[in-house]
């Protein structure tokens, strides 16, 4: 059991990621802490991709002319998926971030809790 | 609450959430912090040319290395974004122009989907880069080229400067004013009965000083108050 | 490969985002553009969007465009026994079929409908609708990509506008509910991409079709015994699939981003996400259960129906949920958001009957119908109850229920709409909300799922509950309690409002209508304000509709018999 | 040695991911993010993904960064009053729970560098590596198949950062572009 989890550590390394960033964005207080969060919960995804198109003893998806045929290679698939996807992640953080800005400008906080008390005043 | 703020003329409480205070924009606290040193300008001066020539190469040279566009237009804007903190928003945006931001992010969008579309104009499909091989005998890898340096690195380094200067300029207020503004460009619509309908609840909004105001209604010299104001 | 219908289809999702770069650009040289900017782009996009709903709805093609061509297309290949592949998609495809021309003409309609709306309610500025336009591309290429992650990156496009115009008002509550929303929605979007990350892995494909075929143990060229539906990861695939789009549908218990967004944004903002963005994720849904997994795949293994049960128990609880906090909000836009939790649970629990062991070919072909005729209905219901509320709240200030005491003596016409639609949506016939909620609980009842067909009576009685209460202080209630509305405009008005309904005939060309409206409307200066006739129209507009859906049932369950068809047989054809 | 830099990189980058969820001071969490992404940089190049790797770099440890320092410019730091978090339990149990069902389903998957099922699938993966550069003339098989055979889907992400460009200025309210 032990083995199997070790040969597939950076599939761990992604599931804890998924588990600490979710944590963040629902534990956190402070508006920019969830948004972070929500970052590191993506980078964990993008590790989990990026693993499934790697080969021991392989090398990077930039193929020759003239490719020796035994050669192994990376995937380039999921690393493209990746590629898109960090970009998607880094426009939905931009949002965030002007909508984090503006929600500061309204009520004078970026703390969830009083962020609430300030509404419930309202 | 943007505490620098030139918290001029309108005389009220600048309570949190009470967006009737100020002046028409946010003042800038980016742009306050701006400390001016000459290591750091040296610094900067001698760095850029090096990483946006780093940036145009990868741009270029996405082809038969790793990198591309992508990483081409986000250190491209990067340089941009370090002559910002060198030199302060202000200039640099002045230097940069709106103008140019714009045809970046726009013109990257349009020219990309141009590209993709005139395989289209003749019965092939959308993206069908092979086409101009066909056709003209255009290699297929310069319609790959043409979507990554003229569509995906224009929009990116466009909308990566653009979105520093809108986060740096903050919070756009149309202020506190009672009397709606009017510009020569507007279109015919009546803009003074307009229903106040999309805020509620609020104390920030129902205070109404500020309710029959057009957004878009600013005259131009006020667009660029946000960083200029500093000036 | 020049078909016109396979050409529109990519049409439709390019003509948009192209649409969305004038704005800003003609915006350097005058303000106020966006507005005649998005009616032309969405009058092309509604022509090519009728052209391509009637191929694939009425005539029942499937049409497919290869997109970048041969090259990029699909590749059968030598296999070392000699033989050669069916062929397998190395780029991305987009497929029309039955289903996605409803949801095309849906989107193309009522973002063209809204615009009329829009005219006077604002929000204004040529970024809201390079947004806007942004958004119908983004829906577009939901309703139509047949490729799992191009599916993610379109969801994210639509959902990046729609946080963005959630957040468009000068309301501080609204940039909350937005951020909200974000959250929640890329959370879920982000679950799905784990979804897709794990079939992935077994499949190594992302082309529905070939995911569907591999999954199935159909395609020689994956080297497994027989199908993959008893295997962990793919059930697991499932599960995250089904929790993403679940949260973009707004299914209890993520539903919260919901009520928030819809009540806080601006009215137009409402009318139009009201009516699709939910309704994207459902389609989305529905695709990826119906034409991905197949019912093979929920009759595989004991773990396989409890996940799908799980997710049943999920939608028949936002159904009660959300019905009975429907019931319970003083707020007319709330409730009626409330009331989106619970209808979409109704689509969900029609999706999932669908492919439920239990259903047999009919209590499958009715759960199709019901969530096909169910998404569209919805759709107008729903964005015209919230035209409505947002015209009567233009002209007389209300926004709650108790507001509306006495206010069809005011408005008849709008006050008449809204009794219509609010018997659409608890569903009293003959109006489109009776025949699809009747399809989804014929659906369970042939299925013999009892207590999903009790939850969707019990949520019938409160929704009539908190619909009679509306229309009760419309009607009966005595003269208005609100703050000194403006009595003085009852004259000009409502006969204005009968002008539209007149010159409308119940046909859907809105945008004329709205722009009639704005050439010769009467400037009112008054300080409540006043529903424009654009606001008027899409309001009466969409309650003729729904009334004229409910009459075409029997020609929108003929549309939807195709897609009964590859349902039941499970084998989407691979294009040539 | 490769196995000592995957562990020190394991390690590294999990320290530095709770640290962002543990530690109070926002400021401190965003410097902790940047180094948090640099070593995700570096494990993706690590994992022969050298494109990710310097997109993950430029876009996570760079744009993202600054990004996140110039919101906390706009908005005050409220200075902690302690160091750390306080746990939130429940939702600790949530997590931990999902973080029970993910490993469980970790351990269907092949080992790390073990070409899976999707390898032994002559289909797209391989179709790719055999054939990208007779399609294209790119060498590069991910800029072949990023702008090539997904081109539709670098379109997609061309929009996203288009809409979040419209989105930032709808969300502040902004006319700044409109006019010079």
């Amino acid at each position: 059991m032990l083995e199997t989890l070790a040969n597939r550590y950076t599939y761990i390394l992604f599931a804890l990621l998924v588990v600490v960033g979710l944590y963040m964005v629902v534990a956190s207080s402070n508006l920019v802490k969830k948004i972070i969060g929500l970052n590191i919960f993506q980078t964990g995804l993008f590790l989990f991709f990026v693993t499934t198109a790697f080969v021991d003893g392989g090398r990077s998806p930039v193929i020759p002319k003239e490719a020796d045929a035994g050669a192994a290679f990376a995937s380039p698939l999921p690393q493209v998926l990746v590629l898109t996807a960090i970009v998607v992640g880094v426009a939905l953080t931009a949002v965030a971030l002007a909508l984090v800005i503006r929600i500061y400008d309204a009520y004078g906080t970026l703390e969830e809790e009083t962020l609430r008390e300030v509404r419930t005043d309202e | 609450m943007s505490n620098n703020s030139n918290d001029t003329g309108t005389g009220k409480e600048s309570a949190p959430g009470d967006w009737t205070t100020d002046s028409p924009m946010v003042s800038n606290p980016a742009e306050s912090t701006y400390v001016e040193s000459q290591i750091i300008m040296t610094t900067v001066r001698a760095v850029t040319p090096f990483s946006l020539t780093y940036g145009l190469f990868l741009m270029f040279h996405g082809a038969d290395s790793p990198g591309g566009s992508f990483q081409g237009g986000a250190i491209i804007a990067a340089t941009v974004l370090m002559i910002a903190f060198a030199f302060g928003v202000a200039p640099t945006r002045e230097w940069l122009r709106n103008r140019t931001v714009v045809a970046l992010a726009a013109g990257g969008t349009a020219a990309f989907a141009l590209v993709g579309l005139v395989p289209m104009a003749f019965g092939d499909s959308f993206l069908a880069h092979p086409l101009f091989n066909e056709e003209f005998g255009i290699k297929t890898k310069w319609g790959l080229e043409a979507i990554e340096v003229g569509g995906v690195a224009p929009i990116v380094a466009g909308v990566l400067v653009g979105l520093f200067f809108v986060l740096a300029a903050g919070m756009f207020r149309d202020g506190d004013t009672t009397e709606p503004r009017t510009d020569g460009g507007a279109a015919n619509h009546n803009r003074t009965d307009q229903p106040q309908t999309d805020d509620e609840g609020s104390p920030t909004a129902s205070t109404g000083t500020e309710a029959q105001t057009d957004d878009t209604g600013m005259p131009a010299e006020d667009t660029t108050a946000g960083t200029g104001g500093d000036r | 490969m020049s078909e016109v219908v396979e050409l529109a289809l990519a049409l439709l999702v390019v003509v948009p985002v192209l649409g969305a770069t004038l704005p800003l650009a003609l915006g350097l040289l005058r303000d106020q553009v966006g507005w005649a900017v998005a009616v032309a782009v969405l009058a092309v996009e509604a022509g090519l969007a009728a052209r391509v709903a009637y191929d694939l709805a009425i005539e029942g093609s499937r049409v497919v465009h290869v997109l970048g061509g041969e090259t990029f297309g699909r590749k059968s290949q030598e296999l070392s026994s000699g033989e050669s592949t069916e062929g397998f998609a190395v780029g991305i495809e987009l497929v029309g079929d039955p289903l996605s021309g409803l949801v095309v003409a849906l989107v193309a309609g009522v973002s063209l409908g809204v615009l009329a709306f829009a005219r006077r309610s604002g929000p204004r500025g040529n970024a809201f609708y390079s947004g806007y336009l942004l958004l119908t591309g983004g829906l577009m290429g939901v309703a139509l990509t047949g490729d799992l992650f191009n599916l993610f990156v379109f969801l994210e496009i639509s959902g990046l506008t729609t946080y963005a115009l959630v957040a468009s008002g000068r309301s501080a509550p609204s940039a909350v509910a937005a951020l909200k929303y974000l959250v929640l929605g890329t959370t879920g979007a982000s679950m799905y991409l784990i979804g897709v990350g794990y079939i992935f892995v077994r499949t190594g494909a992302l082309n529905m079709v070939d995911v569907s075929e591999t999954l199935a143990g159909n395609v020689e060229f994956l080297d497994t015994e027989g199908a993959l539906y008893g295997d962990p990861l793919v059930v697991a695939a499932f599960g995250f699939i089904a929790v993403g789009l679940a949260t973009k549908a707004a299914i209890f218990p993520l539903h919260t981003w919901q009520p928030d967004a819809y009540a806080e944004a601006p009215d137009t903002v409402t009318v139009y996400i009201s009516a699709l963005a939910s309704t994207a994720a459902a389609y989305a849904l529905a695709r990826v259960t119906w034409f991905v997994f197949t019912p093979a795949f929920f009759d595989a293994g004991a773990a396989n129906r409890r996940v799908l049960e799980f997710l049943l128990v999920l939608a028949a609880t936002s159904v009660v949920v959300g019905s009975a906090l429907a019931a319970m909000q003083p707020r007319v836009k709330r409730m009626f958001a409330y009331s989106s939790v619970a209808q979409f649970g109704l689509i969900v629990i029609g999706i999932g009957v669908a492919v439920h062991p239990a259903a047999g070919e009919q209590a499958t072909r009715f759960a199709v119908y019901g969530v096909g005729i169910h998404l569209v209905g919805h759709a107008v219901i729903k964005s015209g109850l919230f035209a409505t509320a947002g015209a009567l709240s233009a002209a007389t200030g209300a926004r709650r229920v108790g507001e509306y005491a006495g206010l069809a003596r005011e408005r008849p016409f709008l006050a008449g709409g809204m009794a219509t639609l609010g018997f659409a949506l608890v569903g009293v016939p003959p109006t489109v909300g009776f025949i699809g909620k009747w399809y989804v609980a014929l659906g369970a009842v042939e299925a013999e799922h009892w207590p999903l067909v009790t939850v969707i009576f019990v949520s019938t009685v409160l929704s009539l509950l908190y619909m009679a209460r509306v229309l009760e202080k419309l009607y009966f209630a005595g003269s208005p309690d609100a703050t000194g509305e403006p009595a003085e405009e009852i004259a000009g008005s409502p006969g204005g409002a009968g002008g539209a309904v007149a010159a409308d005939g119940g046909d859907t060309a809105e945008s004329i209508t709205g722009e009639s409206a704005d050439s010769d409307e009467p400037v009112t200066t008054d300080g409540g304000g006043s529903a424009s006739l654009g606001m008027m129209a899409l309001a009466l507009t969409a309650a003729v509709l729904t009334v004229v859906l409910g009459f075409a049932g029997s020609e929108l369950s003929a549309v939807l018999d195709p897609v009964v068809e590859a349902v039941v047989d499970a084998a989407p054809e691979v294009n040539p | 040695m490769t196995e000592l830099f995957a562990v020190v990189l394991f390690v590294f980058v999990l320290v530095t991911a709770l640290a962002t969820a543990t530690l109070r001071d926002v400021l401190g969490v965003v410097v902790v993010f940047a180094a948090y992404s640099l070593g995700m940089a570096l494990f993706y190049a690590f994992l022969l993904a050298p494109d990710v790797a310097m997109t993950e770099a430029a876009i996570g440890a760079g744009v993202t960064t600054l990004l996140l320092l110039l919101t906390l410019a706009k908005t005050v730091r409220t200075t902690p009053d302690q160091w750390l978090e306080r746990p939130n339990l429940p939702a600790l149990a949530v997590f931990g729970a999902l973080f029970v069902v993910l490993v469980a389903t970790v351990v269907e998957f092949p080992a790390v560098g073990e070409p899976g099922v999707m390898w032994d699938n002559p289909g797209v993966t391989q179709y790719y590596i055999e054939n990208a550069y007779e399609d294209t003339g790119v060498e590069n098989a991910v800029t072949a198949v990023l702008a090539g055979y997904r081109g539709f889907d670098t379109f997609g992400e061309a929009v996203v950062v288009f809409s979040a460009g419209i989105a930032s200025l709808i969300v502040l309210r902004q006319v700044v572009f409109t006019r010079e």
